[in-house]
Protein backbone atom coordinates (compact mmCIF):
# COMPACT_ATOMS: atom_id res chain seq x y z
CA UNK A 1 0.00 0.00 0.00
CA UNK A 2 1.24 3.20 -1.44
CA UNK A 3 0.44 6.66 -1.99
CA UNK A 4 2.65 9.48 -4.05
CA UNK A 5 2.44 12.68 -4.43
CA UNK A 6 4.94 14.79 -6.44
CA UNK A 7 5.86 17.16 -9.16
CA UNK A 8 8.43 14.22 -10.78
CA UNK A 9 7.47 12.12 -13.75
CA UNK A 10 6.68 8.65 -13.45
CA UNK A 11 7.59 5.89 -15.42
CA UNK A 12 4.25 3.85 -16.07
CA UNK A 13 5.52 0.81 -17.07
CA UNK A 14 8.38 0.36 -14.18
CA UNK A 15 6.00 1.40 -11.57
CA UNK A 16 3.47 -1.53 -13.08
CA UNK A 17 6.73 -4.07 -12.57
CA UNK A 18 7.64 -2.40 -9.77
CA UNK A 19 4.22 -3.31 -8.28
CA UNK A 20 3.98 -6.88 -9.95
CA UNK A 21 7.52 -8.11 -7.85
CA UNK A 22 6.54 -6.80 -4.74
CA UNK A 23 3.22 -8.95 -5.19
CA UNK A 24 4.27 -12.79 -5.80
CA UNK A 25 1.73 -15.14 -5.58
CA UNK A 26 -1.02 -12.94 -6.68
CA UNK A 27 -3.22 -13.87 -9.55
CA UNK A 28 -4.27 -10.30 -10.77
CA UNK A 29 -3.03 -6.99 -11.03
CA UNK A 30 -5.15 -3.76 -12.53
CA UNK A 31 -3.54 -0.45 -13.60
CA UNK A 32 -4.91 2.75 -14.68
CA UNK A 33 -2.89 5.60 -16.01
CA UNK A 34 -4.17 8.68 -16.60
CA UNK A 35 -2.84 11.01 -19.06
CA UNK A 36 -2.91 14.79 -20.65
CA UNK A 37 -5.67 14.15 -22.92
CA UNK A 38 -5.40 16.68 -26.66
CA UNK A 39 -7.85 16.28 -28.35
CA UNK A 40 -7.82 17.56 -32.27
CA UNK A 41 -11.33 19.73 -31.76
CA UNK A 42 -9.75 20.90 -28.43
CA UNK A 43 -5.80 20.74 -28.11
CA UNK A 44 -4.28 21.40 -25.08
CA UNK A 45 -0.79 22.50 -24.62
CA UNK A 46 0.22 22.46 -21.26
CA UNK A 47 -2.49 21.08 -17.90
CA UNK A 48 -1.32 22.98 -14.86
CA UNK A 49 -2.21 20.95 -11.64
CA UNK A 50 -2.47 22.48 -8.32
CA UNK A 51 -2.33 20.67 -5.24
CA UNK A 52 -2.45 20.71 -1.43
CA UNK A 53 0.03 18.01 -0.56
CA UNK A 54 -0.87 17.71 3.48
CA UNK A 55 -4.36 16.98 2.75
CA UNK A 56 -3.73 14.81 -0.57
CA UNK A 57 -1.79 12.54 1.29
CA UNK A 58 -4.50 12.09 3.72
CA UNK A 59 -6.93 11.73 1.67
CA UNK A 60 -5.17 9.06 -0.25
CA UNK A 61 -4.33 7.01 2.17
CA UNK A 62 -7.79 7.12 3.68
CA UNK A 63 -8.93 6.12 -0.08
CA UNK A 64 -6.31 3.39 0.02
CA UNK A 65 -7.63 1.57 2.79
CA UNK A 66 -11.21 2.25 2.48
CA UNK A 67 -10.62 0.00 -0.77
CA UNK A 68 -7.84 -2.42 0.13
CA UNK A 69 -10.49 -3.39 2.95
CA UNK A 70 -13.94 -3.56 1.00
CA UNK A 71 -12.27 -5.44 -1.93
CA UNK A 72 -9.40 -7.73 -0.25
CA UNK A 73 -7.11 -6.27 -1.78
CA UNK A 74 -3.00 -7.31 -1.49
CA UNK A 75 -2.01 -4.21 -2.30
CA UNK A 76 -2.71 -1.05 -3.55
CA UNK A 77 -0.93 2.47 -4.50
CA UNK A 78 -1.32 5.72 -5.81
CA UNK A 79 0.65 7.78 -7.65
CA UNK A 80 -0.41 11.46 -8.64
CA UNK A 81 1.34 14.15 -10.44
CA UNK A 82 1.27 17.98 -9.61
CA UNK A 83 2.96 20.74 -11.67
CA UNK A 84 2.74 21.75 -15.22
CA UNK A 85 2.29 18.39 -17.62
CA UNK A 86 2.35 18.28 -21.80
CA UNK A 87 0.23 16.28 -23.92
CA UNK A 88 0.55 12.55 -23.27
CA UNK A 89 2.42 13.11 -19.80
CA UNK A 90 1.56 10.44 -16.88
CA UNK A 91 -1.20 12.09 -14.54
CA UNK A 92 -1.82 9.65 -12.29
CA UNK A 93 -1.70 6.00 -11.90
CA UNK A 94 -3.64 3.38 -9.50
CA UNK A 95 -2.76 -0.19 -9.25
CA UNK A 96 -4.44 -2.88 -7.49
CA UNK A 97 -3.25 -6.30 -6.67
CA UNK A 98 -5.57 -9.44 -5.94
CA UNK A 99 -6.44 -12.92 -6.26
CA UNK A 100 -9.33 -12.27 -8.60
CA UNK A 101 -10.07 -10.25 -11.25
CA UNK A 102 -13.02 -8.74 -10.33
CA UNK A 103 -11.61 -7.11 -6.98
CA UNK A 104 -8.98 -5.99 -8.61
CA UNK A 105 -11.04 -3.99 -11.14
CA UNK A 106 -13.36 -2.95 -8.77
CA UNK A 107 -11.12 -1.69 -6.55
CA UNK A 108 -9.11 0.67 -9.30
CA UNK A 109 -12.10 1.98 -9.94
CA UNK A 110 -13.20 2.59 -6.70
CA UNK A 111 -10.24 4.60 -6.52
CA UNK A 112 -10.44 6.50 -9.44
CA UNK A 113 -14.11 7.91 -8.44
CA UNK A 114 -12.96 9.14 -4.88
CA UNK A 115 -9.64 10.57 -6.19
CA UNK A 116 -11.24 12.96 -8.89
CA UNK A 117 -13.80 14.19 -6.46
CA UNK A 118 -11.93 13.50 -3.09
CA UNK A 119 -8.54 14.62 -3.81
CA UNK A 120 -6.98 17.75 -3.49
CA UNK A 121 -5.85 18.45 -6.77
CA UNK A 122 -7.18 21.62 -9.38
CA UNK A 123 -6.75 21.23 -12.88
CA UNK A 124 -5.91 24.09 -15.12
CA UNK A 125 -5.90 23.54 -19.38
CA UNK A 126 -3.87 26.22 -21.22
CA UNK A 127 -5.20 25.68 -25.41
CA UNK A 128 -4.49 28.55 -28.07
CA UNK A 129 -7.32 30.22 -26.87
CA UNK A 130 -6.01 30.67 -23.33
CA UNK A 131 -5.94 29.12 -19.86
CA UNK A 132 -9.00 28.21 -17.73
CA UNK A 133 -9.93 25.92 -14.56
CA UNK A 134 -11.45 22.71 -15.41
CA UNK A 135 -14.73 22.44 -13.47
CA UNK A 136 -15.73 19.43 -10.83
CA UNK A 137 -18.00 16.79 -13.59
CA UNK A 138 -21.72 16.04 -12.11
CA UNK A 139 -20.48 12.76 -14.02
CA UNK A 140 -17.83 12.10 -11.25
CA UNK A 141 -20.01 12.49 -8.19
CA UNK A 142 -22.84 9.84 -10.31
CA UNK A 143 -19.77 7.40 -10.33
CA UNK A 144 -18.13 8.05 -6.63
CA UNK A 145 -22.11 7.60 -5.70
CA UNK A 146 -22.30 3.79 -7.13
CA UNK A 147 -20.23 2.77 -4.03
CA UNK A 148 -22.12 4.38 -1.51
CA UNK B 1 -4.98 31.38 12.41
CA UNK B 2 -3.07 30.10 8.81
CA UNK B 3 -5.24 30.65 6.11
CA UNK B 4 -4.83 28.67 2.69
CA UNK B 5 -6.35 29.32 -0.60
CA UNK B 6 -6.49 26.95 -3.86
CA UNK B 7 -7.22 27.40 -7.40
CA UNK B 8 -9.25 30.33 -8.28
CA UNK B 9 -10.05 30.94 -4.91
CA UNK B 10 -6.40 31.73 -4.73
CA UNK B 11 -6.35 33.79 -8.08
CA UNK B 12 -9.43 35.26 -7.19
CA UNK B 13 -8.22 36.59 -3.56
CA UNK B 14 -4.73 37.67 -5.05
CA UNK B 15 -2.87 35.41 -2.25
CA UNK B 16 -2.11 31.61 -1.46
CA UNK B 17 -2.35 31.92 2.13
CA UNK B 18 -2.40 34.53 5.15
CA UNK B 19 -2.52 34.76 8.70
CA UNK B 20 -5.60 35.54 10.28
CA UNK B 21 -6.92 36.87 13.62
CA UNK B 22 -10.25 35.92 14.12
CA UNK B 23 -12.65 38.21 15.82
CA UNK B 24 -15.09 36.69 18.55
CA UNK B 25 -18.05 34.40 17.30
CA UNK B 26 -16.51 32.99 14.55
CA UNK B 27 -16.52 29.77 15.49
CA UNK B 28 -17.16 27.26 12.75
CA UNK B 29 -15.35 27.05 9.06
CA UNK B 30 -18.93 28.85 7.82
CA UNK B 31 -18.58 31.38 10.33
CA UNK B 32 -15.05 32.13 8.70
CA UNK B 33 -16.27 32.00 5.47
CA UNK B 34 -18.96 34.43 6.21
CA UNK B 35 -16.00 36.55 7.90
CA UNK B 36 -13.70 36.57 5.00
CA UNK B 37 -16.02 37.43 2.69
CA UNK B 38 -17.10 40.51 4.68
CA UNK B 39 -13.56 42.15 4.71
CA UNK B 40 -13.81 43.16 1.00
CA UNK B 41 -15.63 43.41 -2.44
CA UNK B 42 -13.38 40.91 -4.15
CA UNK B 43 -13.68 38.26 -0.90
CA UNK B 44 -17.86 38.93 -1.12
CA UNK B 45 -17.53 38.29 -5.19
CA UNK B 46 -14.79 34.99 -4.51
CA UNK B 47 -16.97 33.53 -1.80
CA UNK B 48 -20.38 34.11 -3.34
CA UNK B 49 -21.38 30.47 -4.17
CA UNK B 50 -20.97 29.24 -0.58
CA UNK B 51 -21.51 25.52 -2.35
CA UNK B 52 -18.34 25.78 -3.95
CA UNK B 53 -16.27 26.44 -1.34
CA UNK B 54 -14.65 23.00 0.19
CA UNK B 55 -12.58 23.43 3.41
CA UNK B 56 -10.25 21.75 5.41
CA UNK B 57 -9.05 22.01 8.78
CA UNK B 58 -5.62 20.70 9.74
CA UNK B 59 -5.68 18.72 6.34
CA UNK B 60 -8.18 17.50 7.21
CA UNK B 61 -11.72 17.78 5.04
CA UNK B 62 -14.56 18.67 6.88
CA UNK B 63 -18.19 20.58 6.39
CA UNK B 64 -18.97 24.22 7.01
CA UNK B 65 -20.29 23.65 10.30
CA UNK B 66 -16.83 22.32 11.49
CA UNK B 67 -15.31 23.86 14.39
CA UNK B 68 -12.24 26.18 14.03
CA UNK B 69 -11.66 26.38 17.39
CA UNK B 70 -7.36 25.30 17.91
CA UNK B 71 -6.68 25.16 14.52
CA UNK B 72 -3.43 25.91 12.86
CA UNK B 73 -4.08 25.79 9.52
CA UNK B 74 -7.89 26.16 7.62
CA UNK B 75 -8.02 25.69 3.45
CA UNK B 76 -10.70 26.84 1.49
CA UNK B 77 -11.19 25.69 -2.08
CA UNK B 78 -13.19 24.80 -4.88
CA UNK B 79 -14.32 21.40 -5.86
CA UNK B 80 -11.87 18.94 -6.46
CA UNK B 81 -10.48 17.93 -9.75
CA UNK B 82 -7.93 15.64 -9.87
CA UNK B 83 -7.11 12.35 -11.33
CA UNK C 1 -5.40 -3.20 -31.96
CA UNK C 2 -3.01 -6.18 -31.80
CA UNK C 3 -3.31 -9.89 -30.42
CA UNK C 4 -0.17 -12.17 -29.59
CA UNK C 5 -0.04 -15.57 -28.67
CA UNK C 6 3.38 -17.05 -27.89
CA UNK C 7 5.55 -18.92 -25.82
CA UNK C 8 8.06 -16.19 -25.47
CA UNK C 9 7.84 -13.94 -21.53
CA UNK C 10 6.63 -10.57 -22.28
CA UNK C 11 7.52 -7.69 -19.99
CA UNK C 12 4.01 -5.95 -18.49
CA UNK C 13 5.74 -2.33 -17.88
CA UNK C 14 7.44 -2.34 -21.51
CA UNK C 15 4.55 -3.44 -23.09
CA UNK C 16 2.46 -0.43 -21.37
CA UNK C 17 5.18 2.13 -22.43
CA UNK C 18 4.96 1.13 -25.71
CA UNK C 19 1.10 0.47 -25.34
CA UNK C 20 0.44 4.34 -24.26
CA UNK C 21 3.60 5.37 -26.25
CA UNK C 22 1.08 4.70 -29.17
CA UNK C 23 -1.79 6.58 -27.78
CA UNK C 24 -0.70 9.64 -27.20
CA UNK C 25 -4.09 12.19 -26.68
CA UNK C 26 -6.13 9.44 -25.14
CA UNK C 27 -6.50 10.49 -21.50
CA UNK C 28 -7.15 6.88 -19.88
CA UNK C 29 -5.41 3.38 -20.42
CA UNK C 30 -6.07 0.11 -18.29
CA UNK C 31 -3.89 -2.10 -18.55
CA UNK C 32 -5.06 -5.95 -16.54
CA UNK C 33 -1.83 -8.06 -15.96
CA UNK C 34 -2.61 -11.98 -15.11
CA UNK C 35 0.14 -13.99 -13.53
CA UNK C 36 0.92 -17.75 -12.71
CA UNK C 37 -0.92 -17.93 -8.59
CA UNK C 38 0.60 -19.94 -6.03
CA UNK C 39 -1.33 -19.74 -2.56
CA UNK C 40 0.40 -20.56 0.76
CA UNK C 41 -2.04 -23.52 1.28
CA UNK C 42 -2.06 -24.80 -2.32
CA UNK C 43 1.50 -24.28 -3.77
CA UNK C 44 2.00 -24.29 -6.86
CA UNK C 45 5.57 -25.06 -8.84
CA UNK C 46 4.47 -24.71 -12.57
CA UNK C 47 1.66 -24.48 -14.63
CA UNK C 48 1.12 -25.14 -18.32
CA UNK C 49 -0.54 -23.69 -20.72
CA UNK C 50 -1.60 -25.99 -23.99
CA UNK C 51 -2.69 -23.40 -26.63
CA UNK C 52 -4.24 -23.86 -29.82
CA UNK C 53 -2.72 -20.91 -31.75
CA UNK C 54 -4.88 -20.56 -34.92
CA UNK C 55 -8.09 -20.36 -33.29
CA UNK C 56 -6.57 -18.33 -30.36
CA UNK C 57 -5.41 -15.73 -32.88
CA UNK C 58 -9.28 -15.91 -34.41
CA UNK C 59 -11.01 -15.82 -31.26
CA UNK C 60 -8.86 -13.29 -29.74
CA UNK C 61 -9.21 -11.11 -33.00
CA UNK C 62 -12.71 -11.49 -32.77
CA UNK C 63 -13.13 -10.24 -28.56
CA UNK C 64 -10.26 -7.69 -29.12
CA UNK C 65 -13.20 -6.19 -32.18
CA UNK C 66 -16.24 -6.48 -30.66
CA UNK C 67 -14.41 -4.56 -26.96
CA UNK C 68 -12.82 -2.28 -29.56
CA UNK C 69 -17.14 -1.44 -30.84
CA UNK C 70 -18.59 -1.59 -27.67
CA UNK C 71 -16.83 0.63 -25.72
CA UNK C 72 -15.41 3.10 -28.84
CA UNK C 73 -12.12 1.91 -27.46
CA UNK C 74 -9.00 3.97 -29.18
CA UNK C 75 -6.78 0.93 -28.88
CA UNK C 76 -7.18 -2.89 -27.48
CA UNK C 77 -4.46 -5.46 -27.18
CA UNK C 78 -4.44 -8.92 -25.68
CA UNK C 79 -1.05 -10.73 -25.21
CA UNK C 80 -1.40 -14.27 -23.60
CA UNK C 81 1.69 -16.87 -23.06
CA UNK C 82 1.61 -20.46 -23.66
CA UNK C 83 3.87 -23.53 -22.33
CA UNK C 84 5.26 -23.73 -18.81
CA UNK C 85 5.44 -20.64 -16.36
CA UNK C 86 6.62 -20.27 -12.81
CA UNK C 87 4.92 -19.16 -9.94
CA UNK C 88 4.85 -14.89 -10.53
CA UNK C 89 5.29 -14.91 -14.04
CA UNK C 90 2.73 -12.80 -16.51
CA UNK C 91 0.31 -14.96 -18.33
CA UNK C 92 -2.11 -12.80 -19.84
CA UNK C 93 -1.76 -8.75 -20.48
CA UNK C 94 -4.92 -6.57 -21.41
CA UNK C 95 -4.41 -3.40 -22.23
CA UNK C 96 -7.21 -0.47 -23.21
CA UNK C 97 -7.20 2.92 -24.35
CA UNK C 98 -10.46 5.45 -24.28
CA UNK C 99 -10.93 9.06 -23.82
CA UNK C 100 -12.67 8.42 -20.75
CA UNK C 101 -11.72 5.84 -17.69
CA UNK C 102 -15.15 4.24 -17.95
CA UNK C 103 -14.84 2.75 -21.09
CA UNK C 104 -10.89 1.85 -20.50
CA UNK C 105 -12.08 -0.11 -17.43
CA UNK C 106 -15.37 -1.76 -19.22
CA UNK C 107 -13.18 -2.93 -21.93
CA UNK C 108 -10.66 -4.91 -20.38
CA UNK C 109 -12.98 -6.56 -18.21
CA UNK C 110 -15.13 -7.43 -21.19
CA UNK C 111 -11.68 -8.47 -22.95
CA UNK C 112 -10.67 -10.48 -19.73
CA UNK C 113 -14.30 -12.32 -19.22
CA UNK C 114 -14.47 -13.40 -23.08
CA UNK C 115 -11.06 -14.53 -23.41
CA UNK C 116 -11.50 -16.45 -20.31
CA UNK C 117 -14.14 -18.84 -21.60
CA UNK C 118 -13.52 -17.87 -25.09
CA UNK C 119 -10.33 -18.36 -26.04
CA UNK C 120 -8.55 -21.81 -26.66
CA UNK C 121 -6.00 -22.11 -23.57
CA UNK C 122 -6.19 -24.73 -20.92
CA UNK C 123 -4.28 -25.08 -17.62
CA UNK C 124 -2.54 -27.58 -16.26
CA UNK C 125 -1.17 -26.70 -12.31
CA UNK C 126 1.57 -28.72 -11.18
CA UNK C 127 2.52 -28.64 -7.26
CA UNK C 128 3.44 -30.96 -4.55
CA UNK C 129 1.06 -33.41 -4.90
CA UNK C 130 1.02 -33.89 -8.84
CA UNK C 131 -0.20 -32.48 -11.96
CA UNK C 132 -3.60 -31.59 -13.00
CA UNK C 133 -6.25 -29.92 -15.13
CA UNK C 134 -7.38 -26.54 -14.08
CA UNK C 135 -11.83 -27.15 -14.50
CA UNK C 136 -13.30 -24.32 -16.10
CA UNK C 137 -15.35 -22.38 -13.47
CA UNK C 138 -18.99 -21.95 -13.66
CA UNK C 139 -18.27 -17.89 -12.59
CA UNK C 140 -16.11 -17.33 -15.44
CA UNK C 141 -19.59 -18.41 -17.17
CA UNK C 142 -21.37 -15.95 -15.13
CA UNK C 143 -18.64 -12.89 -15.71
CA UNK C 144 -19.12 -13.07 -19.51
CA UNK C 145 -23.04 -13.08 -19.17
CA UNK C 146 -23.43 -10.18 -17.41
CA UNK C 147 -22.11 -8.67 -21.52
CA UNK C 148 -24.85 -10.34 -23.17
CA UNK D 1 -9.32 -34.94 -43.10
CA UNK D 2 -7.44 -34.07 -40.07
CA UNK D 3 -8.31 -34.60 -35.86
CA UNK D 4 -6.51 -32.41 -33.54
CA UNK D 5 -7.38 -33.09 -29.85
CA UNK D 6 -6.31 -30.94 -26.94
CA UNK D 7 -5.81 -30.81 -22.90
CA UNK D 8 -6.86 -33.82 -21.36
CA UNK D 9 -9.15 -34.87 -24.90
CA UNK D 10 -5.75 -35.58 -26.37
CA UNK D 11 -4.28 -37.52 -22.66
CA UNK D 12 -7.31 -39.55 -23.04
CA UNK D 13 -7.63 -40.46 -26.43
CA UNK D 14 -3.13 -40.63 -26.07
CA UNK D 15 -3.01 -38.37 -29.72
CA UNK D 16 -2.76 -34.80 -30.66
CA UNK D 17 -3.99 -35.70 -34.08
CA UNK D 18 -4.91 -38.12 -36.45
CA UNK D 19 -5.95 -38.38 -40.03
CA UNK D 20 -9.41 -40.02 -40.38
CA UNK D 21 -11.31 -40.94 -43.61
CA UNK D 22 -14.73 -40.97 -42.55
CA UNK D 23 -17.68 -43.42 -43.01
CA UNK D 24 -21.26 -42.09 -44.90
CA UNK D 25 -23.86 -40.51 -42.52
CA UNK D 26 -20.96 -38.72 -40.91
CA UNK D 27 -22.40 -34.99 -41.37
CA UNK D 28 -21.73 -32.78 -38.13
CA UNK D 29 -19.44 -32.22 -35.19
CA UNK D 30 -21.88 -34.24 -33.65
CA UNK D 31 -21.65 -37.02 -35.95
CA UNK D 32 -18.02 -37.02 -35.85
CA UNK D 33 -17.61 -37.25 -32.39
CA UNK D 34 -20.62 -40.55 -32.07
CA UNK D 35 -18.31 -41.97 -34.75
CA UNK D 36 -14.69 -41.42 -32.91
CA UNK D 37 -16.03 -42.36 -29.80
CA UNK D 38 -17.60 -45.79 -30.52
CA UNK D 39 -14.05 -46.35 -32.29
CA UNK D 40 -12.95 -47.85 -28.53
CA UNK D 41 -13.42 -48.29 -25.26
CA UNK D 42 -10.74 -45.50 -24.53
CA UNK D 43 -12.61 -43.32 -27.11
CA UNK D 44 -16.35 -43.94 -25.54
CA UNK D 45 -15.14 -42.82 -21.95
CA UNK D 46 -13.04 -39.72 -23.29
CA UNK D 47 -15.98 -38.41 -25.10
CA UNK D 48 -18.32 -39.49 -22.40
CA UNK D 49 -19.88 -36.39 -21.39
CA UNK D 50 -20.57 -34.83 -24.91
CA UNK D 51 -21.95 -31.29 -23.02
CA UNK D 52 -17.92 -31.48 -22.46
CA UNK D 53 -16.85 -31.38 -25.82
CA UNK D 54 -16.17 -28.08 -27.26
CA UNK D 55 -15.06 -28.24 -31.19
CA UNK D 56 -14.08 -25.80 -33.95
CA UNK D 57 -14.35 -26.55 -37.58
CA UNK D 58 -11.20 -24.94 -39.57
CA UNK D 59 -10.31 -22.39 -36.53
CA UNK D 60 -13.47 -21.18 -36.08
CA UNK D 61 -15.83 -22.24 -33.13
CA UNK D 62 -18.89 -23.73 -34.16
CA UNK D 63 -21.22 -25.70 -31.86
CA UNK D 64 -22.41 -29.46 -32.28
CA UNK D 65 -24.73 -28.94 -34.95
CA UNK D 66 -22.07 -27.62 -37.50
CA UNK D 67 -21.95 -29.62 -41.17
CA UNK D 68 -18.13 -30.43 -41.40
CA UNK D 69 -18.18 -31.20 -45.38
CA UNK D 70 -15.24 -30.04 -47.12
CA UNK D 71 -13.32 -28.99 -43.25
CA UNK D 72 -9.35 -29.61 -43.70
CA UNK D 73 -9.28 -29.34 -39.35
CA UNK D 74 -11.75 -30.82 -37.04
CA UNK D 75 -10.09 -29.69 -33.67
CA UNK D 76 -12.53 -31.15 -30.33
CA UNK D 77 -10.98 -30.10 -27.07
CA UNK D 78 -12.72 -29.96 -23.68
CA UNK D 79 -13.65 -26.37 -22.01
CA UNK D 80 -11.38 -23.53 -22.06
CA UNK D 81 -9.22 -22.73 -19.30
CA UNK D 82 -6.82 -19.49 -20.46
CA UNK D 83 -6.68 -16.26 -19.00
Amino acid sequence: MGVRVSTGAFDPGAETNAFLAAGNGAGAAVTFTGVVRSKPDAPITALTLECYPDLAINQLTAIVAAATERFGLLAATVIHRYGTLGPGEPIVQVMTLSPHRDAAFKGAEFLMDYLKTDAPFWKQETGPTGTHWVEAKAEDDVAKARWE
Amino acid sequence: MKILYFAWLRERLNRGEEEVSLPPGVATVGDLIDWLASRDEAAELAFAKRSLIKAAVDAKLVNHSAPIAGASVVALFPPMTGG
